[in-house]
């Protein structure tokens, strides 16, 4: 193994408001090596990862740097308005003769880049018109493409398709093989063996581990994040899903034909109660679409949705969540949190009427709700009136769990419920989804990561290009089987428009 | 790359309901009011507008980078003010001078928004109590107007005309030219749209947004001294009582020229138009004639208000 | 002051006036002929028509030019200076052949004359007198003399308080040379009597600015005899604000105050108020006359300073309805 | 170390009292007749309407929006007053309130069914608004008798001004409303994020509107009051440049103009703050240059201690 540094860390301690996100963390990266960085929400893998940057002064300690780092931050970091070369460019952009910025070299050079990416899109185009794991592969380029001597990535694949994620490693493989040294932050376990040669493990702000990655059995590396003991932990499989569900016989949730074009054609999903439907695709088949225009966030041309047999007004979130449907947004920060807000009053935000009454709110009806979810969810907050803010990514997950189950739902739509959260919690939700289901709820699962919807899922749904592409159910719950769904040529009976190139 | 022309194309049109509206009301006043395309009208339009354009200039990249500069109408008074003080020792006094002053406002306007993280309308909102402040200060509380020689190489920057047109269109025009140029085609621009655009991720992008920031102000405060300096220059004098106002008037071109206060996006193109517009409708509250006074604020706020909207709509 | 006659009603004020220097005439300042009737005269106002003063200024001219037959176009420049050289502009481009301008500010309209000049369109400007030259730049200035509206009123308040108290002035509006110019009459006119400023503070022409201003000087100054506003708005705002601290205006506290609106007069009459020094806004009959005389080949005066009023409590009751 | 955070965190959150503390004591020490009661009636009597315009303030920019229009709304309310008050002071007020209702709804539909950004939709109604008023007035101030309206502005109940009264119950109110009401949680919930709150199902047009509708009548409000106490309906002058004392007040007292927080009670301490400020330069005679640049000294400050830190 290489022996260079090129980045040498000693005693480094950060804390916010009285919180510490790192207590004298020593952390050293040689050159040519991929660095996993692990450790359970919260632990300070973020945090550790700006400091190194040099974007958080550290409280103490030292931090030595010998090259150029270049940084995919974990949420997507890049200028939604601005155009995709734009983005891809900002900083180093192509100058012509005078100076002046080379807007043809700039597209042409973009176009060629990012097709080494997977990504065709129109490079003029704002970047905020790409889909999420579009622009997480924008980002990567953005990172890769300069000659920098330490790329950092700060959960890359949280975003990406099985697909995008084979392009991502054959980007690390490049990237090793021209001995840059990569610091890789994930909590998918498969992910970090495969490519991953060191590792160091974070808990509550401490360095406790560190050390090659390959001699360390996975037991006992979950059971360092987690602190607790490897015969505490079972291992039970790759995810915390149980078995099927007794799902009902009459569905709750009907939708037929939703169109919103151009991104949906005529998508069709039923659920029945305690049945956990899994949503499968590729980047932008739409399922995130699919589950907006089920709770009406999204307007639709076409199709109607029905909750146990009675039709939802259309284009309304407000009688849709009335109605028992509720939606666990993909974008967080986004879509999700209310930053300034506590965590009491983000877990009732959509519950706040039925926890009122004449449109004055009771506090004691809340602080007993909110301290039910706390405890059910483990959600880890020093107090229910801390800001939102300041949890970590996967603790406001949670906390967005908690509000959509406040609203006690008949049907709950899941996009990406376990995107950025620690193996520990991520189990957590996933048994929590299969607990769900058990009480009768029915779940619509959307996740990137395959495993967790064979596991997860009684049934999938495939979608490709807005319109569903197959559905399996039992013995066809297989790897395989949706990947054939997924690559199938469209079918012959018209259901397309281009079906006549057969 | 025809492609991409295209949609180019269709995004100008979409973000220019300003320039639909400029057209139609140009043909529409042009029909209706046979002084309005006299070569002496377009002439006094096109001055009349370029004071307001240098202003907005500078307003549309503190506005693309998500701020607000309510200062300007305080600094143009004050540029003008110092102009035709600093006019005694000569030209470029009469010049520098009151970009010197105001570039510095608009500097610390800039350090005290990025180095802080102060509100920049509360920010701005203190510089145009304290500009008017010290503009009184100078005129002894406004009892002192200084007044510039009329022979004097300083007036013929504002008097001057080039085919019936004043210096101050041209240097306008340029300023535009180089506005357009500086916010498209050069590293400041790009950071001046990653800025408003999402201003963590710029900061992470490695964007220098607090350098950023202090330069668009500087820049603002800088162009509303130089507007000063011309119009002091074309009135001959440093008259106190300009300038009330003016702040809402280039912010609102700056939007009716299809500029996101939201930040993020816009072009100086289209606050020229919203420039425009709005000396347009004036002068055809002045073609009509008979308009009550009190009724002329009216029509241009109900004005405003139907351009932002059909903007909106064309946006959908 | 020489300048001035403190006699008669409107009607009088019209036919009175005293001028001052070299004459100008027609021949000589290379205008040519035109003949007022029928003619297209173009008016210029500042300000909205939203106080007393301007009102009747702008009803004053509509009145005699209705009255004389003469086609006349309008402008306001809506206290914009820019604008208002561009409504000039654009009257002479709407054919005007002769201007009356009521400039927003004594500097600052040389472009606009510029452009009368050119196009040899004599213009009157009136209420404000400009810095530019007369009888080049425009033809003559007819408007009161302000520095003596400030001295009258120092006579007024010296008459009333035997030149003996504490007076507050509220200001007008920062940075404008009416201000200026009452302020320095006022302060002129009390040197070396027993008169002394103990504040001064601006109410911006504005009648609540007045009264807040005034609540604030009552509480500090408690002393206060005499209060000098610069014009009746801010006066009248003065009395409500001495009436509310149980003061009693026009008695414990004189108020006297420039321009001669009927609020401020009628005040007088009720004893609540002191004097009111005119300012008088009727200015289309001298206009027009002048306008007429120029025609005619005779030769106008620089200035021609029309004849303020003065209201007290000997006559307000009297004079009510010359208040505007 | 985490002493002195939490000492800016607490100077960050109680700096405008501070400030409103050390003001009073400066005056107590330089200003003659600073402490009698007259003048405390004085400042309070001064302060309500403007207080009132930014109890309505607060709540939009707790949305993340901001009302240009209200001193437009209050120049409209003044200019009805005259032309209803033959039937009544109650008709012609609630007149004037419905008007400010109107106004306020129209803002908020604006905002939140056109999409129009804040500024740009009520700045609309800041010039057009006082125009149509100075049209409804005839561009004439009107004389006010009427006996009972005038009380409004001259009489006491249980020893205070009516006009302080009305503000301190609305301020009270107000509070009530951001704090202990679903609409108010729900009105922070919007202001902090927008998208995720609709997508939380709440009802955000109907918030926006709300809160608009809130701020025209409250500067409705402010327009009668100042109006009663003028004693004259001067719809060209009234509530000018009240917008900006408005926001300048809500955002000293600590309520950031990023939305998604609102300050009652600091907002009330931001308008006796300015109000004190202003008293102080007219008391000690300071010329209006002088006056200007030490009021937007005092503004920076103010906020500079109570922004927000990165
Ligand atoms: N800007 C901030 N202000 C306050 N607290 C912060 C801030 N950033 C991080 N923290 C706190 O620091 C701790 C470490 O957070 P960090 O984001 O580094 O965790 P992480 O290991 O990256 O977690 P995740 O896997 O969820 O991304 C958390 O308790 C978090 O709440
Ligand atoms: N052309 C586009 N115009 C507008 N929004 C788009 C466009 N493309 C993608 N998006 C946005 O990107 C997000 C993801 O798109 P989509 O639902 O099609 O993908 P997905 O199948 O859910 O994939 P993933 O969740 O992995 O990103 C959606 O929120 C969608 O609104
Ligand atoms: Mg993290
Ligand atoms: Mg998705």
């Amino acid at each position: 193994m290489p022996t260079e540094p090129v980045i040498e860390v000693a005693g480094v301690t950060k804390t916010f408001a009285g919180i510490k996100a790192l207590d004298g963390v020593d952390f050293t990266l040689h050159q040519g090596s991929i660095h996993a960085l692990v450790g359970e929400n919260g632990a300070g893998k973020s945090t550790l990862i700006k400091v190194l940057t040099g974007i958080h002064q550290p409280d103490g300690g030292e931090v030595r740097r010998a090259g150029r780092i270049s940084t995919i931050y974990q949420e997507v970091n890049l200028i939604p308005l601005m155009s995709v070369a734009a983005n891809l460019f900002l900083g180093r952009e192509p100058r012509t003769r005078f100076g002046l910025i080379d807007r043809a070299k700039a597209g042409a050079e973009a176009r060629r880049i990012l097709e080494g990416y997977g990504i065709t899109a129109d490079v003029s185009q704002p970047l905020g018109t790409l889909s999420v794991g579009e622009q997480q592969m924008v980002a990567l380029a953005r990172a890769v493409e300069t000659d920098a001597d330490v790329v950092i990535m700060d959960e890359p694949t949280s975003s990406l398709e099985p697909r995008e994620v084979e392009t991502l490693f054959q980007v690390v493989e490049r990237l090793h093989e021209r001995n840059i040294a990569i610091v890789y932050v994930s909590h998918r376990m498969d992910e970090l063996y495969r490519i991953c040669d060191t590792v160091t493990v974070l808990r509550d702000g401490k360095k406790v581990h560190s050390g090659p990655l390959g001699d360390l059995p996975r037991i006992e590396l979950v059971s360092l994040m987690l602190g607790r003991s490897v015969s505490d932990i079972k291992a039970g499989g790759t995810t915390a899903f149980g078995e099927d569900h007794h799902a009902g016989k009459e569905p709750v949730l009907e939708a037929n034909d939703l169109t919103s074009r151009p991104r949906l054609n005529g998508v069709n999903v039923t659920i029945r109660p305690g049945e956990v439907v899994g949503l499968a695709g590729l980047l932008g088949s739409g399922r995130t679409e699919t589950a907006k225009a089920i709770i009406g966030a999204i307007p639709t041309q076409h199709g109607n949705v029905l909750i146990a047999g009675k039709t939802v007004p259309r284009g309304n979130v407000k009688a849709a969540m009335r109605a028992g449907i509720s939606m666990l947004a993909e974008d967080r920060k986004a879509e999700g949190i209310i930053p300034h807000l506590s965590v009491r009053e983000n877990i009732v935000l959509a519950a706040l009427p039925g926890l009122s009454r004449f449109g004055l709110v009771s506090r004691a009806k809340q602080d007993r709700i909110v301290d039910l979810f706390i405890k059910r969810l483990r959600i880890k907050v020093s107090s229910p009136e801390q800001r939102v803010a300041e949890l970590s990514g996967g603790n406001q997950q949670k906390v967005l769990l908690a509000r959509w189950l406040c609203a006690e739902p008949k049907v709950l739509l899941l996009d990406e419920p376990t995107r950025g959260i620690d193996v520990g919690a991520k189990a957590e939700v996933q048994a929590l989804i299969d607990e769900l289901a058990k009480e009768g709820l029915a779940v619509l699962l959307i996740s990137s990561e395959l495993d967790e919807l064979l596991d997860g899922a009684d049934r999938l749904v495939v979608l490709r290009d807005g319109h569903v592409a197959g559905e399996l159910t039992g013995g066809e719950l297989t790897c395989e089987h949706v990947l054939a769904a997924i690559a199938a040529e469209p079918e012959p009976a018209g259901v397309s428009d281009d079906a006549d190139r057969h | 790359m025809t492609t991409t022309l295209a949609s180019t194309r269709t995004k100008v049109l979409q973000r220019q309901g300003a320039a639909v509206a400029l057209v139609v009301m140009v043909a529409v006043a042009w029909l209706v009011f046979p002084r309005f395309g006299s070569l002496d009208n377009v002439r006094d339009l096109a001055l009349q507008g370029s004071f307001l354009a240098v202003i907005a200039i500078g307003m549309t990249f503190v506005i693309i980078t998500g701020g607000i500069d309510l200062s300007v109408g305080s600094l143009y008074a004050l540029g003008g003010v110092l102009a035709a003080y600093g006019s005694q020792w000569g030209f470029f006094t009469a010049l520098l001078l009151p970009l010197a002053v105001c570039g510095l406002i608009g500097v610390i306007n800039g350090l005290l928004i990025a180095r802080t993280s102060m509100a920049p309308f509360i920010v701005t909102l203190a510089s145009l109590l304290f500009a008017r402040g010290l503009l009184l200060v100078i005129t002894d509380e406004g009892a002192t107007t200084y007044q510039i020689a009329p022979d004097s190489a300083f007036v013929e920057l504002g008097r001057g005309t080039v085919l019936g047109f004043g210096y101050p269109v041209f240097i306008a025009l340029v300023l535009a030219l180089l506005g357009g140029l500086l916010l498209n085609r050069t590293n400041f621009g790009q950071n001046v749209f990653a800025t408003g655009g999402a201003e963590q991720s710029a900061v992470l992008m490695g964007v220098p947004v607090a350098r950023t920031k202090v330069l668009v102000y500087a820049m603002s405060g800088t162009l509303s001294g130089l507007a000063g300096a011309l119009t002091a220059a074309y009135l001959q004098s440093g008259v106190t009582v300009i300038g009330v106002g003016t702040e809402l008037d280039a912010i609102s071109v700056v939007v009716i020229g299809g500029t996101l206060l939201t930040g993020g996006a816009g072009t100086v193109l289209g606050t020229m138009i919203g420039v425009g517009l709005r000396t347009v409708i004036q002068n055809i509250i002045n073609q009509i004639g008979t308009l009550d006074s009190n009724f002329q604020s009216v029509v241009s706020g109900v004005f405003l208000l139907i351009v932002v909207v059909l903007q909106r709509i064309l946006r959908r | 002051g020489g300048q001035t006659t403190t006699s008669g009603g409107p009607a009088a004020s019209a036919a009175q006036n005293q001028s001052s220097g070299p004459g100008c005439a027609r021949d000589k300042a290379g205008y040519p002929q035109v003949d007022l009737k029928g003619a297209t005269v173009g008016f210029s106002q500042s300000e909205k028509e939203a106080n007393p003063f301007r009102t009747a200024e702008t009803q004053s001219i509509k009145d005699e030019a209705a009255k004389r037959g003469v086609e006349l176009l309008t402008t306001n420049a809506q206290s914009d200076l820019n604008k208002q050289i561009s409504d000039i502009k654009s009257l002479l481009d709407r054919g005007a052949k002769l201007l009356i301008v009521a400039p927003l500010n004594s500097d600052g309209l040389q472009p606009a004359f510029d452009a009368a000049k050119a196009k040899k369109v004599p213009v009157v400007t009136i209420d404000r007198k400009v810095s530019s030259q007369p009888c080049t730049d425009y033809l003559t200035f007819i408007g009161s003399n302000f520095v003596e509206q400030g001295k009258r009123a120092a006579q007024a308040m010296i008459k009333a308080t035997g030149g003996n108290g504490k007076v507050a002035i509220l200001l007008g509006a920062s940075g404008n040379n009416v201000t200026v110019d009452r302020t320095k009459g006022f302060k002129d006119g009390i040197v070396g009597t027993g008169l002394t400023v103990v504040a001064e503070q601006t109410g911006e022409f504005d009648r609540s600015k007045g009264q807040a201003v005034m609540e604030q000087l009552i509480q500090s100054n408690p002393d206060i005899t005499a209060v000098y506003a610069e014009n009746d708005e801010m006066g009248v705002g003065a009395v409500t604000a001495l009436k509310a601290a149980g003061k009693q205006p026009g008695k414990d506290v004189k108020i006297v105050s420039v321009d001669g609106t009927r609020t401020a007069v009628q005040l007088i009459a009720d004893g609540s108020y002191t004097a009111v020094i005119e300012s008088n806004p009727r200015f289309g009959p001298l206009a027009f006359d002048t306008l007429e005389k120029f025609a005619a080949g005779q030769e106008i005066p620089q200035s021609i300073v029309i004849s303020d009023d003065e209201y007290d409590t000997t006559n307000a009751a009297q004079k009510l309805a010359n208040a505007y | 170390m985490t002493l002195t955070a939490t000492r800016t965190r607490w100077l960050q959150d109680n700096g405008v009292y501070v400030a409103v503390v050390a003001l009073l004591l400066f005056n107590v020490l330089f200003t003659s007749n600073f402490l009698t009661m007259g003048n405390f009636r004085t400042q309070l009597i001064q302060a309500a309407p403007v207080l009132i315009v930014a109890l309505g303030m607060a709540l939009v920019i707790g949305t993340e929006g901001v009302d240009l229009s209200v001193g437009a709304v209050m120049a409209l309310a003044a200019a009805l007053i005259p032309l209803y008050l033959g039937y009544g002071p109650l008709p012609a007020i609630l007149i004037a309130l419905a008007v400010g209702l109107a106004a306020g709804g129209f803002n908020g539909f604006l905002v939140a069914r056109v999409g129009i950004q804040p500024i740009v939709a009520t700045l609309a109604l800041l010039v057009a608004g006082r125009g149509l008023a100075l049209v409804i007035a005839n561009g004439q101030l009107v004389q006010l008798h009427d006996p009972a309206f005038l009380a409004l502005g001259t009489d006491d109940f249980l020893g205070l001004p009516i006009s302080v009264l009305v503000a301190g119950v609305l301020a009270i109110l107000v509070a009530g409303l951001v704090n202990r009401t679903t609409f108010g949680r729900q009105l922070v919930a919007v202001g902090g994020n927008r998208r995720a709150a609709h997508l939380a199902g709440l009802p955000v047009s109907r918030v926006l509107i709300g809160v608009y509708a809130i701020t025209g009548v409250l500067a409705a409000v402010a327009g009668v009051l100042a109006t009663s106490r003028l004693a004259a309906s001067d719809p060209a002058d009234i509530g000018l440049l009240m917008e900006l004392s408005a926001i300048t007040a809500v955002v000293v007292g600590g309520t950031p103009l990023t939305g998604g927080k609102v300050r009652v009670l600091g907002t009330v301490m931001g308008v006796v703050l300015m109000q004190l400020v202003r008293a102080t330069l007219i008391k000690h005679n300071l010329p209006d240059s002088i006056a200007q640049m030490i009021q937007a000294a005092i503004i920076v400050a103010a906020v500079y201690v109570a922004r927000e830190r990165r």
